[in-house]
């Protein structure tokens, strides 16, 4: 090895590491000087979907920093824990807004939140859904989007009960919801995801509200914010 | 005296393009036909809107590049791209769609490639395939058989519907969608992709109450035109048109696809002989696949063209996002053309292929 | 890949043959013109004997206008082994011997003799080779040779190369396929002369001993195969194949495939895979050679085609016109709308673009079709429908040739093999575009032909360019090296002026010497400063020369007062550049040492001597001359006295043509007046100039004012010029 | 000045990194669906180009050839990052809007190819002038083509500029024309490919309209023939 | 706290990948350094080699080794538009026309000296790139025909003018199939 060559090494290696590290510290002083905001950014953006699917007077703690994990493959269509969203006022549970999962869309998973109240035993009332993270086929299957049409309001305030429950599919199937011209896949599987996310809610009540706080973080509740971002998109 | 001057050979066969291509169409006519049989006049409508676009368009476009377009129109080029198209869409789709599609075709896909041979993809498919991203709704929604339907309808009604959406008694087009039993259509593969997501088997599908008389009813239908279509698809082997490779590669290709899949699992995967006879297998392999100017042309590239396509159609059907699939398996492999054209050069008279091997890494 | 011997002659037995990818089916029409014997012509009156008929080199003619020749005699002659000659075809008389259209494509003139026929059809002494078997090979090859064979098929190979091959010869094949429509002259020839083919096949056996001879015949001409089966039954190794009919059948390669399943390798030759091909013309002209001693003098022609009215086959003589043949088979030319007449068959022929086209030894058909039995040329896009690639008898890919042929992608159609294509007319034939694309293969050969040889030729160019500037650079620095050491000299001399002993011829050259490269050193300067300079220069220079072609004239008076006078002029010159130059060192160096003489630098010398010849002229001119050749003799132009007075003219009239010419040129530009007058002015003073007495100091100013008139001339010119 | 001028004739048009260089092709096509998008793109992008320009620019002269590269790519990220956290804090409708394509302008090769090829040979002024004209011409073109595609898709025009200009921006919709298909071509990736291929072709006509209106005008220039040998 | 650790890792981690990558590059910079370019040896294949300076060079050598550095392409006449296409291919831009300002492409030509005419001045054979014509000081000069480059440098130097240009002449070999009944047509 030259004297030149060693030279060389040397002196690359160290403008490389030196502008590595300057670079890299610039990127971590913006982060530390931002970091609260876009914590506070999340946070608004995640309670405002969560107004949406369940009303804002209805409930009077920090919803979004209320969550429990819950797991169902059967009636959340996931194997990956979801949050489930606790709204509560004067500490009494009063409703919930669950993720879920519809596994069986036309162009593969629909990620969805459904708000949840339950007046009285036995029966349940949807008071909103919202489609965070679709891939249905444009023109079609995405008018399950509320910026493509508000075909999802359909569900608000629909009552569930044991004797309503072959009322909960599309028309075509016999039911009181909607299908689209041309696609009957995405809104089946929408309907029949909200459906069984409303059984989960009324069987597991009293679980749900007991169980620990898992959304103490602030980082962690970013989840449901990621997907609407991309959803956005 | 002034002699002629000219480069051998100074004799030519008697057969030009144009020729080539008023046999092809003619090949199309019992299919067209039995088509008209069975969906009404919805499809000939469909083909005379096709027709005057294509022409229209294609005089347009060679007049602003300045060529010679009444020659060029007498290839009958256009108006094949234009006949494919229209008897691949829905017979009662809105006017615009077939307007918008035969444009896309000349104007985009042929013309804006340079013309008639230049063009890389097949026009009617790509054209076919534009249609269905952009106005899914429209090119999804077939009529039933006319024996099948709730309301019948004449020529008038069907000119009516394609230009108003509306008969001339007043039916809506989803009526006119609609079977004797009130279910609208969709075809025999949809029905079968839909059962499958839900979860039912092929066979249960197949014998569930939606699977009813008119889907397959659709589904005999779809058979008939397939065997119109085939035997203008054997005439055109025999009057030497088209060679055998590309149809028969692209059948055996999907044949042993589904044979194989549906011999692991006959719940999930349909038999081969209703992948074949379903959708728009036969036309596809007899009269798309073998657009010259988009496909193989040696020998060899022919028969991994069609037998690719095949493959493709399977997997599209399958496991893809649409229920028939000629269309993009062809536009995939108009893709791979040139790859493959270059890796199939037949083996020269007096060079051994080795050679060309090694001559092609010393250029590299 | 090459087949057994064995094998393929077990194939054979049982009847059966290869075939070769692609190939076309043309209407034949052959029932046309091979209905009737070869019919005898007329003797025409002119013959028109192209001296080069064959691939290869063309003899020296033997022959002179005005020159009576009897019929078979020799008109070239070459040593060139690739040399065939022409002969007589007729007696009579060479009455001009010029270039004349050509039985070639280009229709381009050809050294051409042509002969007008006495009609006495008498021939020369002709020396028959009976006994050819008893003879050494090298003599029948030479009596082939002689006879002026060369392939009769259609490339015109010298037959008796082609006989005598370097590698043994499994198979020889002869070729009577005539796969081309129309063309009978073959079939005609097997039926009739059957017999004399054999004896030419059994010549050729002879001479390349082959395992076996294979005679290929297409199975629509059942009466030749008959007649040659008949002519070859005695010979068990003779063995007739029917070849089905298929066009290219009859190429070389195709039939060898055909025939043997045996590929001649990509630029190698049949004899590569143990195979010779000839065709059946040429074993009955070899016939004709060795047993009748018969030059190659004539050949059958089809002539053919609707618009003759009586199509046949003709014995035609090589050299007659084709207007001959026409007007014998009576030609309609009614029948088409623009003359029509191609040689060769319709797949691979060439038109003519003269009736006057001869015969040539590879002429084998005159189609004269009517308009609607050809293809129009109505070329329209390609549309890849590849049936060009299904009809190549070679395996190519027509279609992307085309593509490459047409963007010009030279190394693209190369590499997919275009050398490979037989231009067989088979893709062009079957293109529903009607795209003439043998046409396009054959500009793009040409021009990658032409490409080839520009890169030779630029390769050379860098070549010798880059010799010259390493000669130039070695040149520049002999010279500097040269002023370096007499620099050098000078020093010393003027570091040791006390001594004072003296030499005059010494301090002579010493004195040149410096001035000389004060000059070299001031040239530039000294043109633009002072006019005389650059006469002064050119004279100083011219002395060196002079006296290298002065040996010859030395004797000459004349030669002499040229020196005497053009030493004076030197001197005067030498000291007008003196004092331009103000090179102060002269004297100084005047009173050079003796030392100096001691140097033995011997450019010195040879630069010393020449100055000394022209400075005392009475010296004797000779002694320098060894010496002075050794100068250079690119220098600066000189001008002898003896031809001053010429060459100033020559000079003046150049110069005034040009300016005539510039005249005329700006006469039609914008400012015609001016530019004319300057012209005219310039030209009168040029003319002027040139009358004057030839005296130096004359010659001076002429060449000045010729010099000043060139420029402003020039100038005026290109004014006229940019003004238009 | 003329320069600059010249700069900017180079990055709007001539020499356009979308049109002409076909750089940044990733986001450019993925982003484009309507103008809002584009416009919020392009000016995060011009905003990353000025800085990355300006820095390589003052780091030119210390820079060994070898490693300029890797030097380039890490002050590019740099700078994405923190343009990304600083719109995740401070405009996060923005954010919203832009989502996952922020991070895609570390990989616009518009951007390392203006430090290789300007940045990296120019003063600090005119690079931070490139970097600016380069990506308002990048901008200009993702403008376009997402009207072209809002127009053809839905019908609209400035839709959604509220997520980035701020309330007031929603009167800034324009519908052209209602349509109940949506032409889908237009808003899906291959429908960016064929109006990119458009726009390309008709900067192409322009030009070459262009090149003979001004063909007339180009001066003739006299070429002094060399003389390879010397003339005496 | 944890939080300022992780950074310092971060930066720490970062600064050693860098520096291991700067230590390689270095490596690489020296051991695998091209020496020479020989894109100039490539772009002087191309030339035609008239050596005729209508480029403004004096050579073909130079005009590569100004291509090379950013020259034009279009500026060599006898090459014409083959010449300037395998430039435009060997240099990855786009061909341009000829540049009408060198000069335009004209047939092949030879030198002709009508020797009758000839003074044997010998300018003509120092104007000559290519020592392509033969002659001495007072003798008849001729050009070798093989040799020439058809770049008439000779022609203006020759105080007589006696040198002409001569086109080369068209025989039935170097014939290039230009029927002229057979017009290419432009299609699509």
């Amino acid at each position: 090895m030259t004297k030149n060559m060693q030279y060389t090494m040397t002196k690359n290696g160290l403008i490389l590491a030196v502008f590595a590290i300057v670079t890299t510290g610039l990127i971590a002083l913006t982060y530390f000087g931002t970091k609260d905001q876009i914590a506070l950014q999340q946070q608004q953006k995640l309670l405002s979907i969560l107004n949406a699917v369940i009303d804002k007077s209805s409930y009077d703690n920090a919803i979004h920093l209320d969550c429990a994990l819950v797991t169902s493959a059967e009636l959340l269509g996931s194997d990956e824990p979801q949050h489930l969203y606790r709204a509560t006022k004067q500490g009494q549970g009063v409703a919930a807004a669950i993720e879920t999962t519809a596994p069986d869309g036309y162009s593969g998973q629909i990620h969805l939140v459904v708000g949840i109240t339950s007046p009285e035993a036995g029966s349940a009332k949807v008071t909103g859904v919202r489609v965070l993270e679709h891939k249905e086929t444009p023109g079609l299957g995405d008018k399950i989007d509320l910026r493509i049409s508000n075909w999802v309001l359909g569900f608000d305030n629909q009552i569930y009960t044991a004797d309503l429950a072959p009322n909960w599919a599309v028309k075509k199937d016999g039911g009181q919801f909607d299908q689209f011209t041309g696609a009957t896949i995405t809104p089946r599987a929408v309907v029949n995801a909200v459906k069984l996310s409303v059984e989960y809610y009324l069987a597991n009540q009293a679980t749900i509200f007991n169980a620990t706080n898992a959304c103490g973080e602030i980082n962690s509740v970013s989840v449901v914010a990621e997907k609407a971002n991309k959803n956005n998109e | 005296m002034k002699f002629r001057l000219a480069s051998s050979p100074h004799q030519h066969i008697r057969r030009d393009t144009g020729q080539v291509m008023r046999l092809v169409i003619l090949a199309m006519i019992p299919g067209v036909l039995l088509q008209t049989w069975f969906f009404g006049w919805g499809t000939v409508i469909q083909i005379g809107l096709a027709i005057i676009t294509a022409v229209v368009t294609e005089a347009a476009i060679l007049e602003l590049r300045k060529r010679d377009f009444e020659r060029a129109l007498k290839d009958y080029s256009a108006v094949l791209t234009a006949m494919l198209l229209a008897v691949s869409i829905p017979p009662f789709a809105p006017w615009w769609v077939i307007v918008i599609g035969t444009f896309f075709a000349i104007g985009i896909v042929k013309q804006l490639y340079g013309g008639l041979g230049f063009n890389v993809f097949n026009p009617a498919m790509a054209a076919y395939v534009m249609l269905l991203v952009s106005f899914p709704v429209q090119m999804t929604q077939w009529i039933p058989p006319v024996n099948l339907a709730q309301y019948s309808h004449n020529f008038m009604d069907a000119l009516n519907a394609v230009f108003t959406g509306f008969s001339v008694e007043g039916f809506s087009l989803a009526q006119l969608k609609t079977g004797i039993d009130g279910v609208t259509m969709a075809t025999p593969l949809d029905t079968v992709k839909t059962g499958l997501a839900q979860g039912f088997t092929y066979s249960e599908t197949i014998e569930r109450p939606i699977f009813d008389s008119v889907i397959s009813g659709l589904g005999v239908a779809s058979s008939w035109i397939s065997l119109g279509y085939l035997l203008g698809g054997l005439y055109l082997l025999k009057q030497k048109v088209i060679n055998w490779h590309i149809p028969l590669s692209m059948i055996a290709g999907l044949f042993i696809c589904s044979l194989i899949m549906s011999l692991v699992d006959s719940d999930l995967y349909p038999s081969s002989l209703f992948h074949l006879f379903n959708g728009s297998i036969i036309i596809g392999a007899f009269f798309i696949a073998t657009d010259p100017v988009s496909a193989s042309t040696t020998n060899k590239g022919r028969i991994i063209f069609g037998a690719a396509i095949g493959v493709w159609v399977y997997l599209i059907r399958e496991w893809g996002g649409y229920p028939d699939a000629v269309a993009f398996a062809v536009l995939i492999m108009n893709m791979a053309v040139p790859l493959i054209d270059y890796y199939t050069r037949p083996r020269t008279y007096g060079h051994s292929s080795s050679k060309r091997k090694s001559k092609d890494k010393a250029q590299s | 890949m090459q087949n057994n011997f064995d094998d393929i002659i077990d194939k054979l037995d049982k009847g059966e043959l290869w075939d070769f990818p692609g190939g076309v089916f043309p209407a034949e029409r052959k029932t046309l013109s091979n209905q009737t014997p070869i019919a005898k012509l007329p003797i025409p009156e002119r013959l028109y004997v192209t001296v080069k008929q064959h691939i290869g080199v063309e003899g020296h003619l033997i022959v002179e206008v005005g020159q009576k020749v009897l019929k078979g005699q020799a008109l070239t002659k070459s040593m060139n082994p690739f040399a065939v000659p022409v002969h007589a075809s007729t007696s009579g008389e060479i009455t001009a011997i010029h270039k004349h259209v050509s039985a070639h494509p280009s229709g381009l003139p050809e050294l051409t003799v042509q002969i007008t026929s006495d009609q006495d059809d008498k021939w020369t002494q002709l020396s028959p080779m009976v006994d050819y078997q008893n003879q050494p090979k090298t003599k029948v090859l030479a009596a082939i040779c002689d006879a002026g064979i060369s392939g009769m098929g259609g490339a015109g190979f010298p037959t008796h190369i082609k006989s005598s091959p370097k590698k043994d010869v499994d198979f020889l094949i002869i070729n009577g396929i005539e796969c081309e429509p129309y063309i009978t002259s073959d079939d005609r020839l097997m039926r009739e002369h059957s017999w004399q083919i054999r004896q030419g096949i059994d010549v050729l056996c002879h001479l390349l001993k082959p395992k076996h001879v294979l005679i290929g015949i297409e199975n629509n001409k059942p009466e030749a195969i008959e007649a040659m089966q008949v002519a070859c039954r005695e010979n068990p190794n003779y063995r007739v194949c029917t070849i089905p009919t298929k066009y290219p059948a009859g190429g070389e390669k195709q039939l060898i495939q055909v025939l043997t399943n045996r590929e001649v390798p990509a630029q190698g030759l049949p004899v590569d895979v143990g195979v010779i091909m000839h065709n059946v013309g040429t074993c009955f002209a070899i016939a004709d050679a060795i047993f009748a001693g018969k030059p190659l003098i004539s050949r059958v022609v089809t002539v053919t085609g609707e618009a003759v009215e009586k199509p046949s086959n003709v014995w035609a003589l090589i050299g007659s016109p084709i207007a001959h043949l026409l007007t014998h088979c009576e030609y309609k030319q009614t029948l088409q709308k623009q003359s029509n007449i191609i040689m060769g068959g319709p797949m691979m022929g060439f038109n003519v673009s003269s009736d006057l086209v001869p015969v040539v030894k590879t002429t084998n058909c005159i189609l004269a079709p009517t308009d609607n039995e050809m293809a129009s040329n109505n070329e329209q896009a390609c549309i890849r429908c590849s049936a060009c690639a299904d009809a190549c008898p070679a395996s190519l890919l027509p279609q992307q040739l085309f593509w490459h042929a047409k963007a010009k992608e030279l190394d693209k159609a190369q590499d997919y093999n275009l050398f490979d294509c037989i231009e067989c007319g088979a893709c062009a034939y079957v293109c529903p575009s009607e795209i003439p694309l043998v046409h396009y293969y054959r500009i793009a050969k040409a021009e990658i032909r032409v490409e080839q040889e520009d890169k030779q030729k630029s390769d050379k160019a860098r070549d010798r360019f880059e010799k010259r500037e390493a000669r130039l650079i070695a040149e520049q620095q002999a010279r500097d090296e040269k002023h370096r050491l007499a620099a050098e000299a000078r020093k010393q001399a003027m570091a040791s002026n006390g001594n004072n002993s003296k030499d005059k011829i010494a301090a002579a050259l010493a004195r040149a010497k410096a001035k000389k490269q004060a000059l070299s050193e001031v040239d530039d300067k000294a043109i633009e400063a002072t006019e005389l300079a650059p006469a002064n220069t050119s004279e100083q220079t011219a002395k060196a020369e002079v006296a290298e072609p002065a040996t010859k004239v030395a004797s000459s008076n004349q030669r002499v007062q040229a020196a005497i006078a053009r030493a004076k002029a030197k001197k005067a010159a030498a000291e007008v550049t003196d004092i331009n130059t103000e090179l102060k060192d002269k004297d100084d160096a005047s009173n050079l040492k003796d030392e100096q003489l001691k140097q033995p630098q011997q450019h010195i010398d040879v630069k010393k001597q020449p100055n000394k010849v022209s400075m005392s002229t009475k010296t004797v001119v000779t002694d320098s001359i060894p010496k002075a050749v050794e100068t250079p003799p690119t220098e600066k132009p000189t001008i002898t006295d003896s031809k001053q007075a010429k060459i100033a003219a020559a000079v003046a009239k150049a110069k005034a043509k040009r300016e005539a010419q510039k005249a005329a040129n700006s006469q039609v530009a914008a400012e015609p007046v001016s530019a004319a007058k300057v012209d005219n002015i310039k030209t009168v003073s040029a003319d002027e100039l040139v009358k004057t007495e030839e005296q130096q100091i004359d010659m001076k100013k002429r060449r000045i004012a010729a010099a000043v008139a060139k420029a402003k001339a020039k100038k005026a010119a290109e004014k006229a010029d940019k003004s238009s | 000045m003329n320069e600059f001028k010249e700069l900017s004739w180079q990055g709007l048009w001539k020499n356009n990194p979308a049109l002409v260089q076909l750089l940044g092709l990733c986001p450019l096509l993925a982003v484009t669906a309507t103008v809002t998008n584009g416009l919020g793109l392009g000016l995060a992008t011009t905003l990353v180009l000025i800085g990355s320009n300006t820095t390589v620019s003052i780091i030119r002269n210390w820079v060994p050839s070898e490693i300029r590269i890797p030097i380039f790519v890490m002050i590019i990220a740099a700078f994405v990052t923190i343009v990304q956290l600083l719109m995740n804090a401070y405009i996060f409708t923005l954010y919203q809007a832009l989502g996952i394509f922020i991070p895609l302008i570390v990989t616009n090769c518009a951007i390392i190819g203006r430090a290789e090829a300007y940045a990296s040979k120019n003063t600090v002024g005119k690079s931070a002038f490139d970097g600016l004209m380069m990506g308002l011409g990048f901008t200009l073109i993702l403008v376009l083509l997402g009207a072209m595609r809002e127009l053809l898709g839905y019908g609209t025009l400035f839709d959604g500029a509220n997520l980035l200009l701020g309330d007031w921006a929603t009167s800034l919709k324009i519908t052209v024309f209602e349509t109940d298909s949506p032409f889908l071509l237009a808003i899906l990736p291959p429908g960016a490919f064929l109006c990119m291929g458009l726009l390309i072709a008709l900067k192409n006509v322009l030009d070459s309209h262009m090149e003979r209106l001004f063909a007339a005008k180009a001066e003739e220039k006299v070429v002094q023939r060399a003389r390879v040998t010397t003339e005496s | 706290m944890s939080l300022t650790f992780a950074i310092l890792t971060a930066l720490l981690a970062i600064g050693l990948l860098a520096l291991i990558f700067g230590l390689v590059l270095g490596f690489a910079a020296v051991k695998f350094k091209v020496e020479s370019d020989p894109l100039v040896e490539q772009i002087d294949q191309i030339l035609p080699q008239t050596q005729c300076g209508q480029c403004g060079y004096p050579g073909c050598k130079p005009y590569a080794q100004a291509i090379a550095d950013g020259d034009e392409i279009n500026k060599c006449p006898p090459g014409g538009d083959a010449t300037i296409k395998k430039l435009a291919d060997l240099m990855g831009v786009e061909a341009k026309s000829l540049d009408a300002a060198h000069g335009q492409e004209d047939i092949k030509k030879v030198a002709y000296i009508r020797e009758d005419e000839c003074i044997g001045c010998t300018k003509c054979i120092q104007a000559c790139p290519v020592d392509a014509i033969l002659g001495a000081a007072k003798q008849m000069h001729t050009v070798i025909v093989d040799e020439c480059t058809g770049c008439d440098l000779c022609v203006d130097p020759c105080p007589v003018d006696c040198i002409d240009m001569i086109p080369l002449a068209n025989n039935a070999s170097s014939w290039r199939w230009n029927i002229d009944s057979i017009p290419i047509k432009q299609i699509g």
